[in-house]
């Protein structure tokens, strides 16, 4: 009787490591699934990629040609925010408030983008600053790989993969999140395949099991 | 009324033991203060395991490049040392098992220190393969077990990997085997014991042996078993490091003679070792009544017999060095002999070849002196023997531009005396600590048979 | 409440002709305990051989399955790499670890086994019936519980075989 | 890559591009440089395990502010640019990434360069991201502006012009036309002013014979390709002379196999040099001898009497007028007059000797500099303006030249680093690199060359032209000034018709334009009289210009330092090189320091016994000893029993040119009378080889084998007859295993053509820079733990002066059946799919066996943390390649990011891969065309073809390891007597 119930503690013992290693933040070294840093600006993917449908290569422009997808300049938030300084809500709030008040339309500049204002040494209506230069926004960088591994964005463009294969459903993220754990496993699992989106033979796709593929 | 066995052979043990006395001998070991040629050889020991330590540490810590390596020399004293110690590490198995299987009864009193000598000599082996990698570290990558790369396994067509699953069985297969052994007289020594600590300790390591009849039956099939395993095991594991440079495409390497001569340089060499260290335990332990100058004598017998298997093997190779007719094979043959490392390469035939030729007179055999001498001849012959192969094959491979000379650093000769630090402090402990004498096993052949020997 | 009868030799020849004696009696051997293996003890106590040689076999078989069929999988089948222009299957190149898992698994297994199986194992407290059997004492246990058991009887054969001393026993000791 | 490649031009905005200077700006910046310490990291996991489960390393990523037009990070753009590396202005294509340049390759289309690149150049990018690089502008000391300065000089001009002084511009050649334009308007300006040019290692000699037979003091182009046969007296044209990388590309092509006639070169010298090593015939002489040698031929051109090989030369020679080449490299007027009488009778002016075309590599003038000498003296000069030179090291009385400046009262020199001259001068004005400056320059005549700026300056530089521009009283930026010039002279030397707009862009896009020549007034030829040469008899210094250290400019330049002297193999030093005869005689073994007094100086050098050279000869390098070498002191990894590169207050290599001597107006590198004697000290010598022969030890080596079968050669006579000539027997391959690894879609080869190698080592430094391989320093070397991923080796067969040599370059064999990987338990090497040998960093636990077990010894392993310390210098490495950490295997990759880029890159164009989309570094770089590489699938590309070759041959091809890099015969233009395969 005591034997038994020895083994059964060990069993439920076993088996409630394993469930706590593969559902709790307790993670192989290296692996930053569901990593969600807090970003400099809170910039929503949900509002722009999703809302917006601001296509992905229009911010990060670098990914059919490069290796990195590359973060856009904050020249390149300003293409819209030169004119974009608030929420709809609530620039639709002043607007009642200023018909109800009967004046102006106050410009209204949301707190975020006051943040984009001033990386490039604008003032909070946007308008340039004489003596103030600006600063890159330093973004705290999601998606690492370590650096012996060359991930290139350009030839996963090629073949046709979808940003959102690797990057998760972004258009639904507030903020941005690893939402797959990255590992040389989870690369694999495509690299392997035979789908018809990469027009895989057999030995393409050993070609894509080299070694070389992604270490040099 | 003398048992007729007694008039046929010589007693394997002297001095008229009985099943007490034997108890009271070895256990006696444990229970009195160490003498103060233990304490010696114990501090001795003891720093040079220390210095090893650091000079390790201190490699870990900086890189390899701390060894007097290059990019032609890729291996020098580590591997040396590794199979120089895989090699002694074949002496304590092969008396237990293969003696045993051939039921040579005079093993009985010299297996156990021969097997703990063993272990020691594996786990010093086992070090440098790890010691040696550039990111030992990252040494558990040399298992297959399931991981997130994919999984990637291991390369199960390197010899490096047969090392890997080659030492560690040996290791496991020899520690079991040498404990399973042991635990009839931990029993013995937890039932002598005096303090409730030891009695505890000893209570413990001995699994609650009972001495039950139903359990020895049992034991003895087992113990016949691992015997049994453990023979071709011995044998498998020298073979595959020997594969280490038999499957390789060096000259002087890529030799099939290698794995039997391997083996005999491992028996050659463990012999020698054990030799070496009976001969100081039957000293320092007042131990010359059950390790006895017969025990002695057989042994520098079975050094002959390998010695021989060896020299035969110097001649082989320079024979199929030029019957093969391949110039390069030649050519680190004679660069052996003349070349930059001749002087390795003449203590290597001189300790081994010639050493040997002296067990022939049973003067040399009986005098303790000169077989503590010539074993330690003997060690040094198989150390330079492997130092040979390595070094000599690789400094002059196949292209002249890459031949370089290769010299040890400091830390290097420190890591060698640390392994040597590392197995005499263990072998210090064991003799302190734990019954060197299988007690069990001497009185199974003790002349002595109770009525008949006189006690009553 | 266990009884047992417990008689004590000095020699393991006294032991041998005892419990054969004892065995012809009719006497129900619960066991014996002696210092070293004694040779002959087995036959005289009717001991079968022990099956643990066809378990270390049938580990030996499970070890060599695992090392080969193991280094076919991972080499040929699960991820395919190609070395140095060697075959996926490389077998040759797979003994040596096959051979090295054969002996691991069977010795282990076989190990195991014997502690298992006759209750030898860490943290285990021993059964002792009489002091010394570690040391230079022989002892033949028997069972006293059944109605058949003659004192008288056991006594005798006990002094016959010179028996050191002999004392009944119970198992809470 | 010619055909596809775009090359970009600087946009006239050049700050956009060149906006990035530091790495702050840069995007993924903490990825790229650090990529060591992530393998560091992932190597500690195990420790890290535990942090690892709460805690992420948090990595920026820091995007653009303004983005850049034209610019994505990740990708690399090229620009074509011109090396001011040594002044012959080869044609460069310079790869940038993330607005800063990580490689420099040859420019196919130059026409110059060829498509190749020296060593020197391609190492001198590292010097960009120097460290230690002058900044600021000085003046004595202090740092001002630019401001201050130019007042500052303005001000000591002018002084020197009321007191009557002269102002001199001592200059190296100056070969930009808008620099001489704006010195002219100085000179003019400053009328007491002169500009004097030299050039450390001295042409003055040809120039001045050129005077004396055609009353013009010019440098003629000499054109090897149209030579059949060369005479080279002492000219190292392969290595070091004038513009070896023209030369070589040149040579080369008329040593192409598959016509029915090669050239034959005759090669005269009194030391081993990379020419001599390729020579199809050697001939050992001292300068004095030599000096006789040549006036033999003549006299045997001319039909007088005439004897032994000097006869039989000057036969060949006839036999090839108006097709052959004499040229010398001794800077000696009586030797180059002979020289020019020996072209002259042999109609080769105008053929391979083009007088109207000339070269303006070099100009320098000997005598003036001495002239230069007598007036400081005498306190004639107020004012010294020194740019590019170092008198103070490069002249022979450079420590009394220091000494003369003192009293000087205005000194400046214009240099890109500290140098013995700066460290006199007054004022110091740092000058840019030649990455971050622009220039026109005409190195040959007709030939504009176009240097533009490919980052953003990293200091407050400015080049000399604009300093001299702006004192003459022309003020602009620095494009302007070179574009300005241009366009004021547009018309007069453009050729075709297009706009100046039009014309500058293409110029600025291909780095060069044909343009039309001056025309020159060449005198007719005059035979001249000989001057008396002072060569001396018995033992004689001779100093040589390196092939690294060239005159020494680059001395603090770390690959070159830790690359391999083609001939000696030395690094980090220069040595006393003796014959081994000589050696002997005076007991002399190597390493050994001697004292070597010559010239009333001494110096104390270590001997190396080097065979192929005049017993009566000491041949020592030039470009060592510089100061700012002490920086090197403590490089390589720190442990116990390390010993320093360098001693306290050493530097690396002695400085010789105190030893030399002037010659009447000629500065004189050889022939000099030197002491020699012993001081009983050692000097270790960091050699990366050290057995030098394919013969085995005489006391070692095997009846069956004498001599390794590793070069195969043959003779062209032989190979005429049988193009399989030299090879050894091929050998039949039988296997008992089915083929389980066919490679079906490409299957990489490369094939190394020994005859086209000269052993200059370009691949070396190409791959260096390319694959981000460490130097080690000076002890590592010693050591044999160089980490260079191809080496160069090279053999000697023969003895005493009669050596042939050959030259070997050995990477990474890449073998189908490699025997490194099936000996490596984690997999850390393994075959890809395409044939290549995978050596994955990552995986590598560092057991080393696969080293062992290379035949070819070709694999390095990091045996510390090779230092990548300097944040500024990591900026040169390529993004794209792991920088390897301590512990790990590493070797040629056969560039694999090379294969993948272009691989990615024609899969986005949905084209197949083309033969010869992929270049790889070393293939890029070398001047002679020696590596080919491809795709062995492709029955129609190069590779495949050259691997059908008759000539064609693996090393140690019986070991069945199935190289796919192959080599090819090498073929000497011999007579057949000597016998094929000289080498075994």
């Amino acid at each position: 009787m005591q034997k038994q119930f020895k083994l059964i503690t060990a069993l439920i013992f076993v088996f409630g490591l394993i469930i706590v290693i593969n559902n709790s933040t307790f993670r192989m070294p290296g692996n930053q699934q569901n990593y969600e840093p807090i970003q400099p600006i809170d910039f929503s993917h949900r509002l722009h990629a999703g809302e917006m449908e601001v296509p992905c290569q229009y911010c990060h422009y670098g990914a059919s040609q490069s290796r990195h997808a590359g973060i856009p300049a904050t020249s390149v938030c300003m293409n819209c925010h030169k004119y974009v300084s608030a929420t709809r809500n609530d620039l639709r709030l002043e607007e009642e408030q200023a018909a109800a008040e009967d004046r102006e339309m106050r410009p209204l500049t949301s707190l975020e983008i006051i943040k984009i204002y001033s990386a490039m040494g604008y003032d909070t209506q946007g308008n340039p600053l004489k003596d103030k230069k600006g600063k890159s926004v330093e973004w705290v960088k999601v998606h690492n790989v370590p650096d012996f591994v060359f991930f290139s964005h350009k030839p996963h463009i090629t073949a046709g993969v979808d940003c959102a294969d690797c990057h998760g459903d972004v258009a639904s993220m507030e903020r941005i999140k690893q939402t797959e754990n990255l590992s040389m496993g989870w690369c694999l699992d495509c690299h392997r395949k035979d789908h018809e989106s990469l027009e895989a033979a057999p030995e393409r796709t050993q070609l894509l099991l080299d070694c070389a593929t992604c270490h040099y | 009324m003398a048992n007729h066995v007694e008039s046929l052979r010589k007693p394997l043990v002297h001095g008229n033991k009985n099943l007490k006395t034997v108890t009271d001998d070895v256990v006696g070991i444990m229970d009195k203060k160490p003498t103060g040629l233990w304490w010696i050889g114990f501090i001795i020991a003891a720093s040079a395991l220390t210095l090893g330590i650091v000079a390790v540490s201190y490699q870990i810590m900086t890189g390899i490049g701390t060894w007097g390596l290059n990019k032609t020399v890729g291996w020098a004293f580590d591997i040396t040392n590794f199979v120089f110690w895989v090699g002694i590490g074949h002496a304590g198995t092969l008396i237990s098992a293969i003696l045993f299987l051939f039921r040579q009864k005079w093993r009985t009193s010299i297996n156990r220190s021969a097997e703990a000598m063993t272990i020691f000599a594996v786990i010093c082996a086992g070090l440098f393969p790890i010691i040696h990698m550039g990111r030992p570290w990252m040494a558990y990558w040399m298992l297959p077990y399931p991981n997130t790369r994919g999984p990637l396994w291991v390369n199960f067509r390197s010899p490096l990997a047969w090392d890997v699953f080659a030492i560690s069985t040996y290791l496991i297969i020899s520690a079991v085997f040498w404990y399973i052994g042991m635990i009839p007289d931990l029993a013995t020594v937890r039932d002598r014991a005096k303090t409730k600590v030891k009695k505890w300790i000893f209570g413990f390591l001995s699994f609650g042996w009972s001495g039950s009849f139903k359990t020895w039956h049992r034991y003895e099939t087992v113990y016949g078993l691992l015997a049994g395993l453990a023979a071709p095991l011995v044998v498998s594991v020298h073979t595959i490091v020997s594969f280490d440079f038999a499957t390789s495409a060096i000259p002087g390497w890529h030799t099939t003679t290698f794995p039997p001569y391997f083996v005999a340089g491992a028996v050659f060499s463990g012999f020698a070792m054990v030799l070496t260290l009976l001969i100081i335990a039957r000293k320092a332990m007042r131990l010359e009544e059950y390790i006895t100058v017969k025990h002695i004598e057989n042994m520098t017998k079975v050094i002959i017999v390998t010695g021989g298997i060896v020299t035969l093997s110097y001649a082989t190779e320079f024979f199929m060095a030029w019957y093969s007719g391949n110039g390069y094979e030649q050519f680190v043959f004679l660069n052996r002999a003349m070349g930059p490392f001749a002087w390795a390469y003449w203590i290597m035939v001189g300790c081994n070849l010639l050493t040997p030729q002296f067990f022939w007179f049973k003067k040399i055999r009986t005098n303790m002196i000169m077989v503590f001498i010539l074993s330690i001849f003997i060690n040094i012959g198989m150390w330079f023997e492997r130092f040979v192969i390595i070094v000599t094959s690789l400094h002059r491979d196949f292209l002249p531009s890459a031949w370089a000379m290769y010299k040890p650093s400091y830390v290097e000769i420190a890591t060698l005396i640390g392994s040597f630090g590392l197995f005499f402090t263990l072998f210090m402990l064991f003799i302190r600590y734990l019954p060197i004498i299988s007690i069990g096993e001497v009185k199974s052949v003790l002349q002595f048979k109770g009525r008949h020997g006189g006690e009553k | 409440m266990k009884k047992y009868f417990v008689v004590s030799f000095d020699n393991e020849y006294d032991l041998v002709n005892a419990t054969q004696e004892f065995k012809n009696s009719g006497f129900t051997l619960l066991d014996a305990f002696t210092p070293y293996a004694v040779h002959g003890l087995d036959k005289a106590m009717g001991l079968k051989p022990s099956r643990l040689s066809k378990i270390c076999f049938m580990f030996a078989f499970i070890g060599l399955t695992i090392g080969l069929y193991g280094q076919y999988w991972i080499s040929a089948v699960n991820w395919p790499i190609n070395i140095g222009g060697k075959p996926w299957n490389s077998l040759p190149g797979f003994m040596p670890i096959a051979f090295e898992t054969t002996v691991l698994f069977a010795g282990l297994g076989t190990v195991f086994t014997l502690l298992w199986r006759t209750g030898v194992l860490p943290g285990r407290k021993p059964k002792i019936y009489a002091p010394d059997v570690t040391d230079d004492r022989f002892v033949i246990v028997l069972t006293k519980d059944l109605r058949s058991f003659n004192s008288e009887k056991a006594e005798e054969i006990s002094t016959i075989h010179h028996a050191v001393e002999w004392q009944e026993k119970l198992e809470s000791e | 890559m010619s055909k596809e490649k775009r090359y970009w031009m600087t946009k006239d905005d050049v700050t956009s591009v060149g906006s990035v200077a530091g790495p702050a700006d840069l995007e993924m910046t903490s990825t790229e440089w650090n990529r060591r310490d992530f393998l560091k990291t992932t190597g500690f996991s195990l420790a890290a395990f535990m942090t690892a489960c709460s805690k992420t390393p948090v990595n920026k990523a820091i995007p653009f502010l303004i983005q850049p037009e034209e610019v994505i990070p990740g990708k690399a753009y090229w620009y074509a640019s011109t090396s001011h590396a040594c002044g012959t202005g080869c044609g460069v294509l310079v790869k940038n990434r993330d607005s800063r340049p990580i490689k420099l390759e040859g420019s196919p289309d130059h026409p110059l360069s060829q498509g190749g690149l020296c060593p020197v150049c391609q190492a001198s990018i590292i010097e960009l991201y120097d460290s230690k690089r002058l900044l600021h502008t000085k003046l004595s000391g202090k740092e001002v502006s630019w401001n201050d300065l130019d007042k500052s000089v303005v001000q000591g001009l002018q002084k020197a012009r009321e007191k009557g002084q002269q102002i001199v511009l001592l200059t190296e050649t100056v070969t930009s036309p808008s620099t001489i334009y704006y010195i002219q308007k100085f000179l003019k300006k400053y009328s007491n002013a002169i500009h004097i040019e030299y050039d450390p290692i001295s042409y003055s000699a040809i120039l001045d014979a050129h005077e004396v037979n055609y009353g013009k003091r010019i440098l003629p182009q000499y054109d090897f390709e149209k030579a059949d046969m060369i005479l080279s007296l002492d000219a190292d044209f392969l290595g070091t002379w004038l513009s070896p990388t023209q030369f070589t590309k040149d040579y080369r092509k008329n040593r192409n196999l598959e016509a029915k006639h090669i050239s034959k070169h005759i090669q005269v010298e009194s030391r081993l040099s990379v020419s001599g090593a390729k020579a199809d015939k050697r001939i050992v002489k001292t300068p004095a001898e030599m000096l006789q040698f040549v006036k033999d031929i003549e006299h045997s051109l001319q039909g007088k009497d005439g004897h032994g090989i000097a006869l039989e030369i000057a036969k060949e020679l006839k036999h090839y007028k108006g097709k052959s080449l004499v040229v010398s490299g001794v800077n000696d007027l009586a030797i180059q007059i002979l020289v020019n009488r020996l072209n002259d009778a042999l109609g080769n002016i105008g053929k391979t000797v083009h007088l109207k075309n000339p070269s303006f590599q070099k100009g320098g003038s000997d005598f003036a500099v001495a002239q230069l000498l007598t007036d400081m003296k005498a306190g004639k000069v107020g004012a010294l303006l020194i740019a590019g030179v170092n008198p103070v090291y490069d002249l022979p009385e450079g420590e009394q030249f220091g000494e003369l400046m003192k009293s000087i009262p205005t000194t400046v020199s214009f240099s890109a680093k500290n140098n013995e001259t700066t460290e006199l001068c007054n004022g110091v004005c740092p000058s840019p690199h030649y990455l971050e400056s622009w220039s026109d320059d005409e190195f040959t005549a007709g030939v504009l060359s176009m240097t533009q700026p490919t980052i953003q300056g990293l200091g407050d530089t400015q080049t000399f032209r604009k300093s001299i521009a702006g004192w003459a009283g022309f003020s602009d930026d620095e494009r302007n000034l070179v574009r300005n010039y241009w366009k004021k002279i547009y018309t007069t030397r453009k050729k075709g018709s297009q706009s100046f707009n039009r014309w500058w862009d293409n110029l600025v896009h291909d780095g060069f334009a044909n343009i039309k020549a001056k025309s020159l007034s060449i005198g007719r030829f005059t035979k001249g009289s000989l001057p008396k040469s002072e060569f001396n008899n018995g033992l004689t210094l001779m100093a040589y210009p390196s092939l690294q250290m060239l005159d020494g400019r680059h001395a603090e330049n770390p690959w070159l330092q830790e690359l391999p002297d083609p001939i000696t193999k030395l690094t980090w030093d220069n040595a006393a090189s003796l014959s081994s005869k000589k050696a002997k005689e005076l007991g002399l073994s190597q390493g050994e320091v001697v004292k070597l007094t010559a010239n009333e100086n001494s110096v104390k050098l270590p001997v190396y016994i080097q065979e192929g050279q005049s017993d009566e000869v000491i041949a020592v390098s030039m470009g060592y000893g510089r100061k700012g070498t002490e920086r090197f002191k403590n490089l390589g990894p720190e442990w116990i029993q390390k010993k320093a590169t360098l001693g306290d207050g050493e530097l690396v290599g002695e400085r010789i040119n105190h030893l030399l001597g002037r010659n009447e107006n000629t500065l004189s590198f050889s022939g000099i009378s030197v002491i020699i004697s012993k001081t009983g000290k050692k000097k270790d010598l960091a050699l990366t080889q050290t057995y030098n022969t394919l013969k085995n030890p005489e006391n070692t080596s095997p009846p069956s084998m004498e001599v390794r079968p590793f070069i195969q050669e043959t003779t062209f006579d032989a190979y005429k007859k049988d193009p399989s000539s030299g090879a050894h027997h091929g050998h039949q391959v039988v296997t008992l295993w089915k083929d389980d690894h066919p490679y079906n879609k490409h299957h990489w080869g490369m094939a190394v053509d020994l005859n086209a190698c000269t052993g200059c080592s370009a691949c070396v430094i190409s791959c260096q820079v390319e694959n981000n391989v460490p130097v080690v320093g000076k002890d590592e070397v010693f050591r044999r733990r160089d980490m260079a991923w191809m080496r160069i080796d090279r053999y000697y067969s023969g003895e005493g002066d009669d050596v042939d040599v050959a030259f070997q370059p050995m990477l990474c064999q890449h073998c189908d059946n490699s025997p490194c990987e099936p000996v490596c338990p984690v997999l850390a090497t393994v075959h890809s799919s395409e044939g290549l040998n995978q050596q994955v960093y990552n995986r590598c636990v560092g057991t080393r066996f696969c080293a062992n077990n290379c035949p070819y010894k070709v694999r390095r392993f990091n045996w510390f943390d090779y230092a990548h310390n300097d944040e500024l210098e990591n900026m040169v490495l390529n993004p794209d390649v792991t920088v390897r950490s301590r512990g790990v295997m590493e070797k040629c990759s056969m560039c694999i990011q090379r294969i993948q880029e272009a691989k990615f890159e024609a899969k986005q164009k949905g084209i197949p891969l083309a033969d010869g989309d992929i270049n790889l570094a070393c293939q890029q770089s070398c001047p002679a065309d020696a590596i080919t590489f491809g795709d062995l699938n492709d029955p129609e590309s190069d590779i495949s073809k050259l691997v059908e070759d008759p000539r064609h041959y693996h090393v140690l091809e019986e070991l069945n390891s199935r190289p796919t890099v192959g080599y090819l015969t090498m073929v000497r233009n011999r007579k057949e007597e000597k016998g094929g395969n000289h080498h075994g």
